[in-house]
């Protein structure tokens, strides 16, 4: 075991994960981060705290972790490197692994412009990859970044994003490559709506083995509305969203669209468990966790395994 | 100083193959235009530079033109072309410090025209009379709230 | 070369609104190839702002000057001689230009009429873009000639981030992605396979984060 | 060099029954009926001309010239052959011009009656019972007249030829109707603006035959002022440079519509005068102010600004 991590001994079981995630409310009120861990609470095996999402300003990632750590659940801290150099992120990550928290999505991050900061400078020190490669140096050589030794390491199970449907799409598969040489041990990836495309995807992950050198989470969110799909069609980068589904919401009554919706992302994770080399999936209802049990026992994931 | 009293200075920057013989065809066609243009030939409007459109202005033009050939019609193939952009640039450039873009202008014409110069100079001093005379000599600044 | 454009009149005119005699000095390298601060800008400039002064009734006298370079002091010192007779000297520098400018003239304010934008190119007339970043430590050998550090929005080493799409970059769809260039290169090199060598965290002590920086050649030292 | 001399057409008229009734001709089909057919003229008793068809009216204000003395010419050479054909003119103002005002005079004496029509109350032309009538007010006798002539000849229009194609080739510029336009209507009457490019005949405007090859002459002795000399001199509208200003920006190499500037082996830009065409757009862009066209320089333009109102002293 590289660390205390449950997600860790979920997926070394062999059993197939659950994870989902939580945003950090946009004020100092802990219990709003309390209230949503106690809706996953058993019913996923870790929740990521996202990392100032969309460039907004959040509660930090860090002390959001640390509340839901207290609760018993198994936090993953998401961490961009937009906004802290490496002398930071560093600290961060320290700080994290004193609080307990064993485990690390390294991204990033959505450019400023998106955010309610746009005139903020960015920093990336390093890139998502450098980060993995780092905290891997960090847990496994006790090294800091520029080599000095570290008393003792923070052991952290590392996990890094991936999107099968970006641009350019023949790197999409080196890329992820480049991920795991960097030593990462679990990747979530972004929505899958677009199926085949992301079946196409994982057997070139399957041709080169890397799924057997990484677990893959594929990720999925229930979609509310008609109005939501487009949005993630139309507005948010990187997202595949193929007009089937659209049309698949529009068929039935508006009321009933959100329900459709979580019928859509259960019937999602049943295809998912199909594929060869999908270790579990990363459930992000956005601002609508109440829904995730359902989705779970939808999927007939429940109840999860003790570990 | 009242509309009809004042009697504005207007400079027309005006291409030698078609405005400025429009302007000589005006003439021979015996057709009547305001006396307050005064033209100054250039071999093309290509050849039109915004500082000397702000120069003109600064000598107390009151409005300024700019009279090319049509488009597409250029002897020089696309002076008139890049005459219009620099006419837009120095318009703006006008807005920007509170003179006003709208004393200068860029008019199309070939040299078959003559009614249509007489008609861009009166459309001109029209357009001038309205404004009052340029900022610099005693007329309203944008900047004084007085727009048009 | 690089790149600036003018600022805003009206910040301009903020800028220069103690003063009643004024140099706008231009500079003839680079700000005159990107039409941002040669002898014709110069000319604009100071007609412009005799003009918006006369509209107010208060006239300005302005010394239009242009040097061969702002960055030399043998040629700033050509305005010495001028200098006492005026209030401030507003240069159409580079930044650089301006503070070397200010450096040599320590008892008139020195003023920057442009904003100094980037290192970068002309792809046509009247269209400049950005190339490098002056990181001090080049790494084009390995991104296909492409740098990543300039024309990626997040300036990411190890390749594209999620938001890029139909070559676009996230930020807006009219800058290209700068790691789909450098993909698309790698793939007329036939060296696509080089996308996956991992490029280490940098050093950025070469960049301006390690303090202003300096060059020498002790050999071409007088 | 380019002589211009593409001719005129003579005007297929949409009126007066003209191509409904073969009655109905213009002067030059009468013209050949007049030649070709021997019997035409003695099968004339009655024939009327109508003036100024499709010349002198909205869309076509101006005079077409050669009408008058071509319905004059016709009237004369059918009296010849058929002293009793009665002929009948409908005429706006003779315009009989230069020395061929005798012909009209002639005219009358033979019997050739001129009636004058106001543009506002035009002949009327129809058919009643297969014959042709036209109708007209007779302003001496103060009567609507009706006559029932054996043909009706319509001194049609002169029209310029299909030209607008070769006009945007030479940028030339043509008037609104179509005819070419000269530099100068009195200083440069068969030049164009541009150099080496003349006019003449119909493809300038309506005239006759003496008009038309006099002012070919013209245009041929214009263009033999050129062709004569073994070498030419261009005009002195040329852009120079000022090595000493120009920051090799390639602003003129790019900007010259004739790309004639290039940067020279001392970096610098070099614009062969007699390449260049004078237009001054790279004086214009040049942002280092290095391009100066001669007789246009900054200093001149502005001079003439400042003269403008009155200023003496001239900015440099």
């Amino acid at each position: 075991m590289k660390s205390a991590s449950r997600l860790e001994k979920v997926l070394e079981s062999g059993q197939f994960a659950v994870t989902s995630e939580c945003g950090p409310p946009r004020g100092a009120d802990a219990e709003v981060i309390r209230k949503k861990g106690e809706i996953l609470r058993d019913v996923v095996d870790a929740v990521n705290v996202t990392d100032n999402q969309t460039s907004v300003v959040r509660m930090s990632s860090v002390a959001s972790c640390f509340i839901l750590k207290g609760m018993g659940l198994d936090p993953v801290l998401q961490m961009v490197t937009r906004d802290r150099n490496r002398i930071a992120i560093q600290s961060d990550i320290l700080g994290a692994a004193a609080l307990g928290v064993n485990n690390i999505l390294c991204l990033s991050g959505d450019h400023q412009v998106f955010g309610d900061h746009p005139k903020a400078k960015n920093v990336y020190d390093m890139d998502s990859i450098q980060l993995v490669h780092s905290v891997k140096t960090m847990r496994d050589e006790g090294k800091f970044i520029e080599g000095e030794e570290i008393k003792p390491p923070p052991k952290l199970f590392i996990g890094a994003a991936c999107n099968p449907f970006a641009d350019p799409f023949e790197i999409r598969v080196p890329r992820l490559a480049k991920k795991v040489a960097a030593g990462v041990d679990f990747i979530q990836t972004q929505c899958i709506y677009n199926l085949d495309k992301f079946e196409e995807w994982m057997k070139g992950v399957r041709d080169r083995g890397l799924h057997e050198k990484v677990y893959i989470l594929a990720g999925v969110t229930p979609m509310k509305s008609v109005g939501m799909a487009k949005y993630m069609k139309n507005m948010v980068p990187g997202m595949d969203v193929p007009d089937e589904v659209i049309e698949r919401l529009k068929g039935v009554d508006k009321e009933k669209r959100a329900e459709e919706g979580i019928k859509i992302c259960i019937e999602t994770i049943q295809r998912l468990k199909e594929i060869e080399g999908v270790s579990g999936v990363h459930i992000m209802a956005i601002e609508w966790e109440e829904k995730v049990e359902e989705i779970v026992k939808g999927a007939g994931l429940y109840p999860r395994p003790q570990v | 100083m009242s509309e009809d009293d004042f009697e504005p200075k207007i400079v027309a920057f005006c291409c030698h193959y078609c405005a400025y013989t429009a302007a000589d065809l005006a003439g021979s066609m015996r057709l009547q235009y305001p006396p307050n243009i005064r033209i100054i030939r250039l071999p093309c409007t290509g050849k039109v530079d915004v500082l000397h459109l702000l120069r003109a202005f600064e000598d107390g033009a009151d409005g300024v033109y700019v009279a090319g050939c049509m488009e597409g019609d250029c002897h020089f193939i696309n002076g008139n072309f890049r005459a219009k952009k620099r006419v837009q640039y120095a318009k703006k450039l006008l807005d920007e410090i509170g003179f006003g873009g709208e004393r200068l202008e860029m008019f199309n014409m070939s040299a078959a025209m003559g009614t249509r110069f007489a008609e861009v100079a009166k459309e001109m001093v029209e357009r001038i009379k309205k404004l009052g005379p340029s900022p610099i000599r005693g007329g309203k600044t944008k900047k004084d709230g007085d727009a048009l | 070369m690089i790149v600036g454009e003018r600022k805003p009149m009206e910040e301009i005119e903020a800028m220069i609104e103690p003063f009643d005699k004024i140099i706008v000095l231009g500079c003839r390298e680079c700000v005159t190839v990107c039409s941002a601060g040669g002898e014709k800008e110069v000319g604009i400039l100071s007609a412009a702002l005799r003009l918006s002064r006369k509209q107010n009734g208060r006239e300005i006298e302005i010394k239009e000057f242009s040097l061969e370079r702002q960055c030399d002091h043998e040629y700033i010192e050509q305005i010495r001689s001028m200098v006492p007779n005026y209030q401030a000297i507003l240069s159409m520098a580079c930044g650089a230009g301006v503070q070397f400018v200010a450096e040599s003239y320590p008892e008139i304010p020195v003023l920057p009429a442009i904003n100094t934008t980037f290192i970068g190119v002309t792809e046509e007339q009247g269209y400049w873009t950005e190339r490098c970043q002056a990181c001090g430590n080049c790494i084009l050998h390995l991104t296909g000639g492409i740098c990543p550090i300039a024309r990626c929005s997040k300036s990411l080493l190890n390749g594209p981030c999620g938001g890029s799409s139909d070559g676009k970059c996230e930020v807006n769809k009219e800058i290209v992605c700068g790691w789909q260039l450098i993909i698309d290169r790698l793939k007329s090199l036939g060296q696509l396979e080089r996308y996956e060598e991992y490029i280490p965290i940098k050093d950025w002590s070469t960049s301006r984060d390690g303090g202003p920086r300096k060059v020498v050649r002790e050999d071409l030292r007088l | 060099m380019v002589i211009v001399a593409t001719g005129g057409e003579e005007l297929k008229p949409d009126e007066y029954l003209y191509g409904k009734n073969e009655r109905v001709m213009t002067q030059l089909e009468f013209e050949e009926h007049l030649v070709e057919e021997p019997q035409f003229s003695a099968a004339q008793k009655t024939v009327v001309m109508i003036q100024c068809v499709g010349s002198r009216n909205e869309e076509r204000p101006y005079c077409s010239r050669v009408c008058c003395s071509t319905a004059v010419k016709n009237a004369l050479r059918l009296k010849a052959k058929n002293p009793d054909a009665q002929v009948i003119v409908l005429y706006r103002d003779i315009r009989t011009y230069g020395l061929m005002e005798p012909y009209y005079r002639e005219a009358r004496e033979k019997g050739v009656v001129f009636v004058r029509y106001e543009p506002e109350d035009k002949p009327k032309v129809e058919e009643r019972d297969g014959k042709l009538a036209i109708e007209f007010f007779e302003p001496t006798v103060r009567r609507r007249v009706t006559i029932y002539p054996d043909t009706l000849v319509l001194s049609s229009a002169t029209i310029p030829r299909e030209n607008e194609e070769l006009a945007l080739m030479l940028k030339v510029p043509r008037m609104a109707d179509g005819f070419f336009l000269e530099a100068h209507i009195k200083l440069r009457p068969v030049d164009f603006a541009t150099d080496g490019i003349y006019v003449c005949g119909l493809a300038h405007s309506p005239k006759n035959i003496t008009e038309s090859v006099a002012q070919a002459a013209a245009a041929a002795a214009r263009a033999g002022t050129v062709l004569a000399n073994d070498t030419i001199s261009v005009g002195g509208v040329v852009a120079v440079v000022d090595e000493e200003k120009c920051a090799a920006c390639l602003t003129c190499v790019r900007a010259c519509p004739y790309s004639v500037p290039v940067i020279n082996e001392r970096g610098k830009a070099e614009i062969d005068p007699v390449k260049c065409h004078g237009c001054g757009v790279c004086a214009a862009e040049c942002p280092g102010k290095a391009i100066q066209l001669q007789y246009f320089r900054d200093v001149q333009v502005l001079a003439k600004c400042d003269a403008l109102y009155g200023k003496e002293e001239v900015a440099a």
